[in-house]
């Protein structure tokens, strides 16, 4: 009961963020609700008895993510002779008619082919009963430090990679002079 | 292993529309008895009386960026480590503790690396002229 | 009403709205946002699979490497993205199209 | 299963009773209802006293300023004036709400309201007792991190949407500082959840003790030097002085909610002075023993066996010496907050990026890898009971 209920409103904040997402006109508004879409997201995480995995998405997207791209945002803003590329009036770059009719084609195509999967997938669905759900720390950990410890230590490396390459590229240039 | 039920996530859900009932109660019952009579001055930007010129919404310096930045790589980092952290125990009671040692030490080591990189290149300094010219002051006398 | 039908669903409505936002919009931090909503959907798959199918943990971790890479990739992408309105004053993907500057 | 507020209120016949004869009278199973009305009540209870509290912080606040400054501080609104808070609120009430004609009215509306979410979410997980404790989720910690980084977003947002150069400011530098410090928050606290082996709040607490030489605090040299960082980290996440930069009177008027009048800005407050408390809590959790009470009287078993008390009444007793216990340490530590505040001169911007970067950070790293060799060296022992041991072993020799 209460889990239907939370599946719902997760369900409901993550595909309304979503379509929030598309049809917002106003970069800093698409942000807040993707801010949302993850928020629900973190609900169906939840319901499927994936608890870190919430705690996750809440911690990396909601705390990290989004902040990241609201100082994006901030710093893109606009130009000394250009105030208000966003915010109130409409941002520039949003998409036109044009646009919105390439993104519907792609969209229509992409989701027959992934129609057709998901109808094979649901066909051949088993009806059983669902498994108690386990907490997953643990098993998280144990697997982390055993398995894929590989990964674990590789992912250390990405994020160096990406630490300094991101630092490289957006360090403002300093000046000749100094 | 224990098994939970997802009953345990009803206070998160009731305490989150409590937040918004107690905001929204609090802000539409304001609304029935506050006075509400604004004017064009009233609803200008402060800026300590003087007219407000242009927008607030202009670029910003990118060592905002450059924190957030580190602060998110960081951020991933703990989420790679909360699992690992728990089991740490386990692991050091049945004799694997070792290895698990070895393998965090390593996995703090790159990344602090890269914090060593930042510090050195100065992306941690918030004023970077400040380093070149300290004597400026004592100059004078 | 809990099962994988409704699972893929909804990864399949998060991740076409990420296609609309990718190809539809003009600003490079929008696709980006695009993006960010498609390697969600894909995580969610990975989640979904690991309840409904054989409740190995292996999926999780997935999910947990697609999160970590995700945000390594806004981290550089939004990098990019500064560098070059630095440069050109501007974040319309058109204007990025040649490669030199 | 994870112990809730429900699942310790189940040992007493009387809820046992009530969801049989509910199931009986519904014909469906009414365990999960009598859960969420149970939680429903609690939840309101929390949020009454936590809101009492948030508003007596001010008060306290006031007070305590006062008497460090040798002034009278607020003294006609009821005996002391200890009512004050309430004055404060009707007043808030009661002022005129204004929306800057040149505001984000989407965003201005959606910031406080995003600020008191993540407050209020992160009450779930505070652990008031063993058996007073909304859920102990088994990512407790973790969830709490993640909730509370929603207050960066609502500040950051809060000082965009306002369009004034004062309020901009002020959100930029309040989302930078509250996401920097998080790091060697989290970094101690993850030395912390080493020591304990889990993430629940649960877990955390019951590798304490009730005495002192039991707490983390002082398990080890490095998470006694790992409780300062907690500590400085979270006033400068809270916004508090000395680092209330975002805030900053002398030079950002009022920071992030400048513009921001009546009970919007009361919102603001209310999730600030709450935000306090829980990080006090968290504090006290993972580093003073949380509710612990010493020899074990918080379980109720030695009054039952010493005087043959009721079983249920027995642990009762022992759910309010936990409670009293938790209340204690963190009411504590909320004065030392507002003490450090008129203590401590405000630190300058870049001080606070070098304070975090070049000193917490590293500083909560090592500790991180210490905790982690301490560990294996000397099998998760704590340094009380290595020398105990050690004056044992000697005694036994001679």
């Amino acid at each position: 009961m209460f889990t239907n209920t939370l599946f719902l409103l997760s369900a409901a904040l993550t595909i309304g963020g979503a379509f929030a997402v598309v049809y917002s006109e106003n970069l800093m508004h698409a942000c807040i609700f993707l801010l949302a879409s993850f928020f629900g997201v973190a609900g169906l995480y939840a319901c499927i008895g994936a608890d870190f995995l919430a705690a996750t998405q809440l911690v990396v997207y909601a705390g990290g993510v989004v902040i990241l791209m609201l100082f994006a945002i901030m710093l893109t803003g606009g130009t000394a002779n250009n105030f208000n590329r966003f915010g109130l009036e409409k941002i520039a770059a949003m998409g036109n008619k044009k646009t919105y009719f390439m993104a519907g084609i792609t969209a229509v195509v992409s989701s027959l082919v992934l129609l057709k999967i998901i109808a094979n997938v649901l066909r051949n669905q088993s009806s059983a009963a669902l498994e108690a759900n386990l907490p997953t720390v643990e098993r998280i950990g144990t697997v982390l430090a055993t398995d894929h410890i590989l990964a674990f230590e590789i992912s250390s490396v990405l994020l160096l990679g990406a630490l300094i390459g991101a630092a490289v590229i957006s360090r403002p240039r300093t000046e000749k002079n100094d | 292993m224990s098994t939970f039920n997802l009953d345990v996530y009803m206070p998160v859900v009731i305490l989150i529309a409590l937040a918004l009932l107690v905001a929204g109660g609090s802000l539409l019952l304001g609304g029935l008895i506050r006075p509400h009579n604004p004017n064009k001055l009233k609803e200008t930007a402060y800026e300590c009386g003087e007219e407000p010129v242009g927008s607030a919404w202009a670029n910003f310096n990118v060592r905002f960026y450059v924190i957030a930045l580190i602060f998110i790589i960081f951020d991933v980092e703990s989420a790679l480590m909360f699992p690992v952290a728990a089991v740490f125990k386990k692991f050091n009671q049945i004799g694997l503790g070792g290895t698990l040692l070895l393998s965090v030490f390593s996995f703090v080591l790159i990344l602090v690396s890269g914090l060593i990189y930042c510090w050195k290149k100065g992306d941690l300094d918030w004023v970077k002229s400040f380093n070149s010219q300290p004597q400026l002051a004592t100059k004078d006398k | 009403m809990i099962n994988l039908g409704t699972y893929l669903g909804i990864s399949f409505a998060l991740f076409i709205c990420g296609i609309l936002v990718m190809v539809a919009r003009k600003n490079i931090i929008a696709i980006l946002l695009g993006i960010e909503l498609i390697l969600n959907a894909s995580a969610l798959n990975f989640a979904a699979y690991t309840k409904f199918s054989n409740n190995n943990i292996d999926g999780h971790i997935m999910s947990l490497f697609i999160i970590v890479t995700a945000a390594a990739e806004a981290a550089v992408g939004l990098g990019i993205v500064i560098r070059f309105f630095q440069l050109r004053e501007s974040i319309h993907i058109d204007d990025a199209a040649s490669l030199q500057n | 299963m994870n112990s809730t507020v429900v699942t310790y209120l189940s040992q007493s016949k009387e809820l046992t009773l009530a969801t049989e004869w509910l199931t009986k009278a519904l014909g469906f199973n009414a365990s999960s209802l009598v859960a969420f009305i149970v939680f429903a009540v609690v939840c309101l209870i929390v949020v009454g006293v936590m809101s009492t509290i948030g508003g007596l912080g001010t008060y306290a606040e006031r007070k305590i300023s006062a008497d460090l400054q040798m002034r009278v501080g607020p003294n006609r609104v009821g005996p002391y004036g200890i009512l004050q808070f309430l004055a404060d609120g009707v007043k808030m009430i009661l002022k005129e709400d204004i929306i800057p004609s040149g505001a984000d009215r989407f965003t201005f509306i959606l910031a406080p309201f995003l600020c008191l979410i993540g407050v209020f979410a992160t009450l779930a997980v505070v652990p008031f007792s063993s058996g007073f404790m909304l859920a102990d989720l088994n990512v407790g910690i973790f969830y709490l991190l993640g909730m509370a980084s929603l207050v960066g977003v609502g500040v950051f947002l809060g000082g965009y949407a306002s369009n004034s150069k004062w309020s901009m400011l002020g959100g930029m530098r309040g989302a930078s500082q509250i996401i920097s410090y998080e790091i060697p928050a989290t970094i101690t606290i993850i030395s912390i959840v080493l020591l304990a082996g889990g993430l629940s709040m649960g877990t955390l607490i019951g590798g304490q003790g009730g005495m002192p030489q039991q707490w983390y605090l002082f398990h080890n040299p490095f998470s006694f030097i790992g409780f300062f960082i907690f500590f400085i980290a979270s006033l400068a996440e809270t916004n508090r002085a000395p680092f209330d930069l975002p805030e900053a009177e002398s030079e950002l008027v009022s920071g992030y909610h400048t513009e921001y009048s009546g009970m919007r800005f009361g919102l603001f407050a209310l999730a600030e002075y709450i935000e306090v408390f829980v990080v006090c809590g968290v504090a006290t959790a993972l580093f003073l023993g949380g509710y612990k009470v010493p020899f074990d009287l918080g379980t109720g078993s030695i009054l039952v066996e010493k005087l043959g008390m009721d079983e249920m009444l027995a642990k009762n007793l022992g759910q309010i010496l936990e409670i009293g216990s938790f209340f204690t340490k963190t009411l504590g530590l909320y004065y030392v907050v507002i003490w450090v505040r008129w203590t401590l001169p405000r630190l300058r911007v870049d001080q606070l990026m070098t304070l975090c970067w070049k000193y917490l950070t590293p500083i909560a790293i090592f500790n991180l890898l210490g905790c982690a060799v301490w560990m294996y060296a000397f099998d998760g022992k704590s340094i009380y009971s290595l020398l105990f041991e050690s004056v044992a072993s000697v005694a036994g020799h001679h």
